[in-house]
């Protein structure tokens, strides 16, 4: 019985800083359509595996197959234009650009504008920003997010704040959706709101989900599966209830207050 | 009493400010002087100046308002070469006549020269170097090695190549030329290019701060040869005793005040008593001449009867050149040009002649230099 | 209660002379006591805890009404760096560290508020490095490269070695995994115990850090809504729903029964 | 701080939402001030018209400028250079070929965008003050090219620009330079302001903000950097053909790196970012040194102190850019917005809280 | 031979104007295009001390580096402090109209003719032949003799106090160096103060040895490559970098064009920059990490 191919294949993948070995050979992969989780203590490397992913790393070793491609050590707008989108730890939003700006850069890849049709805006140009602005209206009264349209970034709670990085990916109309530590910050109420969203983005919209977090319960919860990260290497990885079961999990990440 | 209106823009403030500041000041205080005895033919002049700056897009709108608004009959530029082309084009679409007092003069003024143009001052890059540089040989008993020294703008350019030249022309080694960008913060390495090079006689032509600082660079690096600049008299006449060499020449074309004439002094008074702090001879010689050009012009003086007075003028400013400023129909430098060199004798502590007043027909000279250039 | 350490009173602030952010907050926290906010997000929480450790003049923030009073002197129009003199500090949610000095540089720009009875600068170093370990492996570190949680234990790291009498940490456990996160919250309970530490806390992992708090606030739309006793606030119906994902019947919510996608009502600003 | 061009409610398509003139109001107010602009000549003394054809040049520079800086975030200090590029494209054109200003000043585009290829290539490498460093060089090398062929050719005091001609008729006056520089103006304006609202725009921003984000969602950071240097260099060394046309002349000395210097001031002190800001900011500080003359022409002096004035109004100038910064560092536009605010909100002093 | 001693004369000028860069921008970010005419200023201070106390012109120097540090101090408490947290770019402008109004209050003060303290002092700059055949006067000695002082002198407070970290930690986020207790204004008013204070050092010397007028504050423009390619925040950069920079300059002089001299050397630092971008001793300034 052949399994179907998945969406995301990442193949021993090794990644050092110096003489810090932040990967050390992860293999990982991500069927179409789930939710993968991936978690683990802190400078696991979780965040590095995204990078590499994404293109923001150079992996030194290994290889990264996207739909049966290979992107390994492709620019960032490149990957981009496949279709992976991602959030970031740190929100890493445009700061001075509108809620709506931000919204609108997510449509990049699908707009062809250029100088001169830009400049002009007539024409094409005028028909293109009212087709993208209506795609980022979507997403905008998705995440329910209409009120702050026209708020630069930057006077925004960390909380909203994180749901604009959501929308901003969002907005790409991503395949693979790499995410960082959406819910770090939030009250449980807005983990509610967020795990409403991240499971209507998954059944809706057909999105693939590579989630790093570190709420055990969200992700236990959400996730089709959990991968482990720990100190560079994998040690774990499957169904949610039997890996947050392993004892070496236990001791390696969750600690007391997982189990509490 | 209706005035005759005159304008004038110059560097009063900004980087050339060291050049034309007092410059203005003089020419200023020699017209209130004229006011203050009546004026001319009975009417007053009204003054009205603009500082540029030493900036060619500040001294086009200057002459803008000056001639546009303010409808002067004369305009004079006091300021760097820069701010003459946009002063021009203003000139010409409104035919007002335009009078160099103070800054170099451009081509525009030699033969053949452009009807609205005048100029009073002495320097004349070209004809200056060539003087000089046959001054030089004619002076020294050895071979002459020259190196020349020169601040990077068009203008003192054009003026060294004449004097490297004529050199060749005439005999003389060009051992070295440095040429010295405008912000030369330390000018000891150019210096000490010229001393390896073994040069005998430095000459430079520029700006003052970029002829004596490579003077007194060549003097920290222990050199003994001959130097001849350009001697701008208001800082000649403050270096002369300060350094008190005696191998400093000055190639001039108005008296400096070290020499101690009496007319030069008269003048100094003069200025004092009309509020400038300071003498600078070219800014008086300017003055003399707008004087004498609006008299020529009588009254009521329009801008074409100005300038068609002053083609024909003929100005003497006596004790301070050697000769006449006389401006004809298709020469508007002068006919002939005077020159005198100086040097400081130390034990009688001033400036002594090294050679009289000198003239040097102009249109001559322009055809003999352009073919040595070519 | 005992006399208060910190009073704030009627606070309000407000951002680029039009936005109101918080509007009568009092609050108190006296001296030993571990105080938690809570609140969603946009609620006020950082605005709060900024107002109290004072903004740089340049922030676009003003308190426009109200009075911090500390240890009953009031430190309202203090310079930031005055009122850390006095002994409060503040990790603050995002900035927290110095991105382009090395781990080590971070620890030391560190100005001790008080002189530590008879301990040295070396030893408190070593104690911040005994609690987290990861940071003495990366002292060499441009800051700017560590991960999210090991930002955090370096901002710790550095208040701590401010040695405040007043420790304001907005948002503890973020970005922490919960191993970490957990010994935290008990080497907060330490240090209050051992340092007379006195602590106000923003923290979103309600349920530990109510279990060892004293007291606690929460805050909606930058008004105090509610404010109890912890063990009264860890019992109260709506903290439980809203704040614990306990549901009406006592039993724990899974995040899957969101699935039926009900639109929740949401104030926006 | 940005806000909503009117209630979203009020309007029925995307675009209407995002026209520039959403409000009726606005159009009044456009109206009025198109209807005075137009007018201006009738009431103008030459030397006001003179400062406002140097403001409209101004403008397009200080458009240009703050593309590159304001929206792309990268500090340029070629502006001169760039502006000289521009301006001798045009003078050697006209001068050596003869060439009509229609080719001559397309022609200066076209040098200002190879040049912006030029500058644009250590971007990708270099960051802030480094870069500027490296857009400083260009400027030197500009320069020292133009001033070898000055001296080369026999130029030393500059070249003479002819006015531009079309057919029989020639652009001469200030009221026909009026016009036609307020109409460029104009055009550059509007040209800016709908970059920066589209695509191209975002990208710019973005990387500004943010450059690791902004290629995380497929941005070239790459080619829009140099993209943006090369679009803010045309339209510079446009700004520069301008210039030698208005002026009637070109020479190195007026691109000294202090035309930088007043550049960049434009800028900020109109508000890093704006349109509206690059326009307020380039009236502003062709204006001041003007004004300040004129306030200082004011106070009586006895005529044999008068040269001294002229370092008052030095000074002056310096001081009161100083406190116009200390006082809004934000520049023009925050007062601008400031003012919005105020009257949006009035009679309330600050927006009530919600909920 | 004369072009080493050339080398050293020229280099220690550029690097006493640059530390004053260094010091400001380690300490605040902010680019103090002021710098020259600060300089400047502190030449004038030394002329009118020299002049009004005829007689004792060495009691003069110490004066007007006082004056320059409080000048420094004095800038930063009216100027530069009212633009803490706003736009750098308008912090670097303030600076640009202090640079004009310095300008301008010294043409008013002077006049823009040039001024010669050394001949006012009564003391001779002489020429002291070195070993080789080359040159140097005194001046050319004492400032060789200042730049090293100077050098050591910060970088021995720096490594002393803790002061360089919290310096910089204040330029990377002043509010967050406030909160964890750094006087910030105590901070940048001694940055100021020691900027200028050297920029002092380097006026009295320059002035001595070349000619006071308004306009010499452009060499502060041209020591500011020094700065940049020694890495703007690092002392240690500038003396490398200010040795490199007038050792090109000086072998541009000689053997390319003059002409070319302050731009050859410009050119051949961006070839470096682009190895390094951060400059020779710099710290990266923008982290890029996600
Ligand atoms: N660019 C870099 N340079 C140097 N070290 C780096 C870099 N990026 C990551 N690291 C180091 O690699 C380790 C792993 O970092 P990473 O961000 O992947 O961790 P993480 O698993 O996401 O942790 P957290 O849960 O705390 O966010 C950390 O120790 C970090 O300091
Ligand atoms: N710089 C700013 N400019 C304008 N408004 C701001 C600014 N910072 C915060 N606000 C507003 O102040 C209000 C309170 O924000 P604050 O950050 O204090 O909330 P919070 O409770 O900390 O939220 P979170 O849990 O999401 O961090 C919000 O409505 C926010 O939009
Ligand atoms: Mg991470
Ligand atoms: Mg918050």
């Amino acid at each position: 019985m052949a399994e179907p191919a998945p969406l995301l294949s990442i193949q021993d993948l090794r990644l050092a800083f110096g003489g810090l070995q932040v990967l050390a050979g992860v293999s990982v992969s991500v069927g179409r359509g789930e939710i993968l989780a991936l978690v683990g203590p802190n400078g696991a490397g979780k965040t590095s595996l995204l990078n590499c992913v994404n293109g923001l790393y150079r992996p030194d070793a290994g290889r990264i197959l996207y739909a049966g491609e290979e992107i390994t050590g492709w620019p960032p707008h490149r990957v981009a234009g496949r279709g992976i989108a991602r959030s970031f730890q740190l929100v890493e939003l445009f700061r001075h650009m509108t809620v709506l700006d931000n919204l609108l850069l997510g449509r990049h890849i699908h707009m062809r504008t250029g100088i001169f049709t830009g400049g002009l805006y007539w024409g094409p140009g005028l028909r293109e920003e009212t087709v993208h602005r209506r795609a980022a209206e979507e997403v905008l009264d998705f995440l329910e997010l209409g009120g702050y349209r026209r708020r630069p970034v930057a006077s925004l709670p960390y909380g909203v704040q994180k749901l604009v990085g959501i929308g901003r990916a969002l907005a790409m109309e991503p395949t693979l959706f790499l995410v960082d530590e959406a819910a770090s910050g939030l009250t449980r109420q807005e983990k509610e709101d967020l795990a409403r969203f991240m499971l209507r983005i998954k059944h809706e919209r057909g999105v693939t989900i590579l989630w790093v977090e570190h709420d055990v319960q969200l992700v236990a919860d959400l996730a089709d599966r959990i991968a482990v990260l720990h100190y560079g290497q994998k040690i774990s990885e499957g169904a949610p209830a039997a890996v947050l079961a392993d004892p070496v999990v236990a001791e390696a990440y969750l600690g007391l207050a997982g189990r509490g | 009493q209706e005035p005759y209106k005159v304008g004038i823009t110059a560097a009063i403030t900004g980087p050339a400010a060291v050049e034309y500041a007092a410059r203005v000041e003089t020419f200023r205080a020699y017209m209130s002087k004229v006011n203050s005895e009546g004026g001319i033919n009975g009417h007053p002049i009204q003054l009205g100046y603009e500082d540029d700056r030493g900036e060619p897009a500040r001294a086009a709108t200057n002459a803008k308002k000056l001639v546009e608004q303010d409808k002067v009959v004369l305009l004079v530029n006091t300021s760097v070469s820069a701010t003459y082309k946009p002063v021009m084009a203003t000139v010409t679409e409104a035919k007002t006549p335009l009078l160099f007092g103070g800054g170099v003069c451009p081509q525009e003024v030699f033969p053949p020269a452009n009807p609205l143009m005048f100029c009073t001052t002495s320097f004349a890059a070209q004809i200056d170097s060539d003087f000089a540089v046959r001054f030089m040989k004619e002076a020294s008993k050895d071979k002459v090695r020259l190196g020349t020294a020169t601040m990077d703008i068009p203008i003192a350019r054009i003026g060294i190549d004449a004097a490297e030249a004529v050199g060749r022309k005439i005999g003389i080694e060009i051992v070295g030329r440095v040429t010295m960008p405008p912000g030369t913060a330390d000018f000891t390495p150019f210096s000490s290019k010229l001393k390896d090079a073994g040069a005998n006689w430095v000459f430079a032509w520029s700006p003052w701060s970029f002829e004596i600082g490579p003077y007194e660079a060549l003097l920290n690096l222990g050199w003994q040869g001959n130097y001849m600049l350009y001697g701008h008299q208001q800082p000649i006449d403050a270096a002369y005793p300060r350094l008190n060499r005696e191998n400093l020449y000055a190639l001039v074309g108005a008296s400096i005040l070290a020499e101690g004439l009496p007319e030069l002094k008269a003048m100094q008074e003069i200025a004092a008593k009309h509020g400038a702090s300071r003498l600078d001879v070219e800014g008086g010689v300017a003055a003399v001449a707008v004087h004498e050009a609006l008299k020529a012009c009588g009254w009521p003086c329009s801008r074409e009867k100005l300038q068609g007075a002053m083609s024909g003028l003929s100005i003497t400013v006596k004790g301070v050149k050697g000769g006449p400023i006389q401006w004809s129909r298709d020469n508007h430098f002068r006919t002939e040009q005077w020159y005198k060199v100086y040097r400081w004798d130390s034990a009688r502590q001033r400036a002594v002649t090294a050679k009289e007043w000198t003239k040097v027909d102009v249109a001559e000279k322009l055809k003999e230099l352009r073919e040595i250039i070519k | 209660m005992t006399a208060s350490l910190l009073e704030v009173s009627g606070l309000e602030v407000v951002y680029n002379h039009a936005v109101v952010a918080v509007q009568g907050v009092s609050l108190r926290v006296p001296e030993g006591r571990l105080v938690v906010l809570l609140g969603t997000n946009g609620a006020g929480k950082t605005t709060t805890l900024r107002a109290i450790s004072g903004f740089l003049g340049s922030d676009n923030a003003e308190i426009t009404q109200g009075t911090v009073l500390w240890d009953g002197q009031r430190v309202g129009g203090l310079q930031p760096y005055e009122v850390a003199g006095r002994g409060i500090t503040l990790v603050p949610e995002r900035e927290k560290i110095f991105e382009t000095l090395t781990v080590e540089e971070n620890l030391a720009t560190a100005v001790p508020a008080r002189r530590a009875r008879g301990e040295s600068r070396r030893e408190s170093l070593d104690q911040v490095f005994r609690h987290f370990p990861v940071l003495f492996e990366r002292r060499r570190q441009t800051a700017g490269y560590l991960s999210g949680g090991e930002r955090q234990m370096l901002a710790l790291g550095q208040a701590l070695l401010c040695r405040p009498r007043l420790l304001l940490v907005d948002e503890l456990s973020l970005g922490l995994a919960p191993l970490i996160a957990g010994n935290l919250l008990g080497i907060l309970e330490r240090l209050r115990a051992e340092l007379g530490l006195t602590i106000l806390l923003v923290e979103q992992n309600v349920a530990a850090a109510l279990k060892i708090a004293d007291y606690g606030y929460v805050m909606e739309h930058g008004r105090i809504v509610y404010e109890d006793t912890a063990p009264r606030l860890l019992g109260h119906a709506d903290i439980q729903e809203f704040y614990l994902g306990v549901g009406r019947e006592g039993r724990a919510k899974s995040y899957r029964d969101v699935k039926q996608y009900r639109r929740k009502r949401r104030w926006h600003g | 701080m940005s806000r909503g061009t009117g209630s979203p409610y009020l309007k029925t398509t995307y675009p209407s939402d995002a026209a520039l003139l959403g409000t009726p109001v606005r159009r009044f107010w456009l109206a009025v001030f198109g209807l005075a602009a137009l007018g201006f000549p009738l009431v103008g003394t030459p030397v006001l018209m003179d400062l406002l054809c140097r403001t409209a040049v101004a403008v397009v520079g200080a458009h240009a400028l703050n593309l590159v800086t304001g929206y792309a975030g990268q500090v340029s200090l070629g502006h001169a250079g760039l502006m000289a590029a521009g301006a001798f494209t045009a003078g050697i054109l006209t001068e050596e070929l003869g060439a009509p200003f229609w080719l001559a000043l397309p022609a200066a585009v076209l040098v200002g965008a190879l040049f912006g290829v030029v500058v644009g290539i250590p971007s990708l490498r270099l960051r802030g003050l480094y870069l500027a460093l490296s857009t400083l060089a260009l400027h030197f090398v500009i320069l020292y090219l133009a001033s070898e062929y000055q001296s080369g050719r026999g130029f030393a005091t500059g070249l003479l620009v002819p006015r531009p001609k079309v057919g029989p008729w020639t652009l001469a006056g200030a009221t026909a330079w009026y016009y036609a520089l307020g109409g460029v103006a104009t055009l550059t304006t509007l040209f800016c302001l709908n970059l920066a609202r589209t695509r191209p725009g975002r990208a710019w921003m973005a990387i500004r903000d943010r450059d690791v984000a902004a290629a995380s969602m497929g941005v070239n950071v790459a080619a829009w950097k140099v993209l943006a240097f090369v679009v803010s260099s045309a339209l510079t060394a446009f700004g520069g053909g301008l210039w030698a046309y208005y002026l009637g002349f070109v020479s190195v000395e007026a691109f000294s790196f202090f035309l930088t210097v007043e550049y960049i001031a434009m800028v900020v002190i109109g508000g890093l970012g704006s349109v509206l800001g690059a326009i307020l900011g380039a009236t502003f500080v062709t204006v001041l040194p003007y004004a300040v003359d004129a306030i200082v022409n004011l106070v009586p002096v006895p005529d044999r102190v008068h040269t001294h004035l002229f370092a008052v109004k030095f000074a002056a100038f310096g001081l009161l850019m100083a406190v116009f910064l200390i006082l809004e560092p934000r520049g023009l536009v925050s007062v601008w917005s400031r003012v919005r605010t105020y009257f949006d909100l009035w009679p309330f002093r600050y927006h009530p809280l919600k909920g | 031979m004369q072009l080493l001693a050339n080398t050293l004369a020229l280099a220690s000028i550029y690097i006493l104007l640059a530390v004053g860069y260094v010091v400001v921008y380690r300490a605040s970010r902010v680019l103090n295009l002021a710098h020259g005419e600060l300089m400047m200023l502190a030449g004038y201070a030394f002329f009118g001390l020299v002049s009004a106390t005829p007689g004792h012109p060495l009691w003069a120097v110490p004066a007007a580096l006082v004056v320059s540090f409080l000048a420094g101090v004095g800038v930063y408490a009216t100027l530069v402090r009212p633009m803490a947290g706003h736009p750098l770019f308008s912090a670097v402008l303030v600076t640009v109209s202090l640079g004009i109004l310095l300008r301008g209050l010294v043409l008013l003060g002077w006049t823009a003719d040039i001024l010669y303290p050394l001949a006012v002092s009564g003391y001779k700059n002489v020429p002291w032949p070195l070993p080789g055949g080359a040159v140097l006067t005194t001046i050319d000695l004492l400032s060789i003799l200042m730049a090293v002082t100077v050098l050591l002198a910060l970088w021995g407070f720096f490594a002393r106090s803790r002061l360089g970290i919290q310096m910089r930690a204040a330029a990377e986020n002043p509010l967050l160096a406030a909160q964890r207790g750094v006087n910030i204004h105590l901070v940048f008013s001694l940055s100021w103060g020691i900027s200028t204070f050297v920029a002092g050092v380097a006026a009295i010397l320059y002035a001595s040895k070349v000619r006071l007028d308004p306009e010499i504050g452009v060499i502060g423009l041209r020591a500011f490559p020094v700065a940049l390619v020694g890495g703007l925040d690092s002392l240690a950069g500038v003396a490398p970098a200010g040795l490199a920079i007038a050792l090109l300059e000086n072998l541009a002089i000689r053997y390319v064009s003059p002409l070319l001299s302050d731009v050859v050397p410009f050119l051949a630092l961006l070839v470096m920059l682009f190895v390094r971008p951060w400059g020779l001793f710099g710290t990266k300034e923008e982290i890029e990490r996600v």
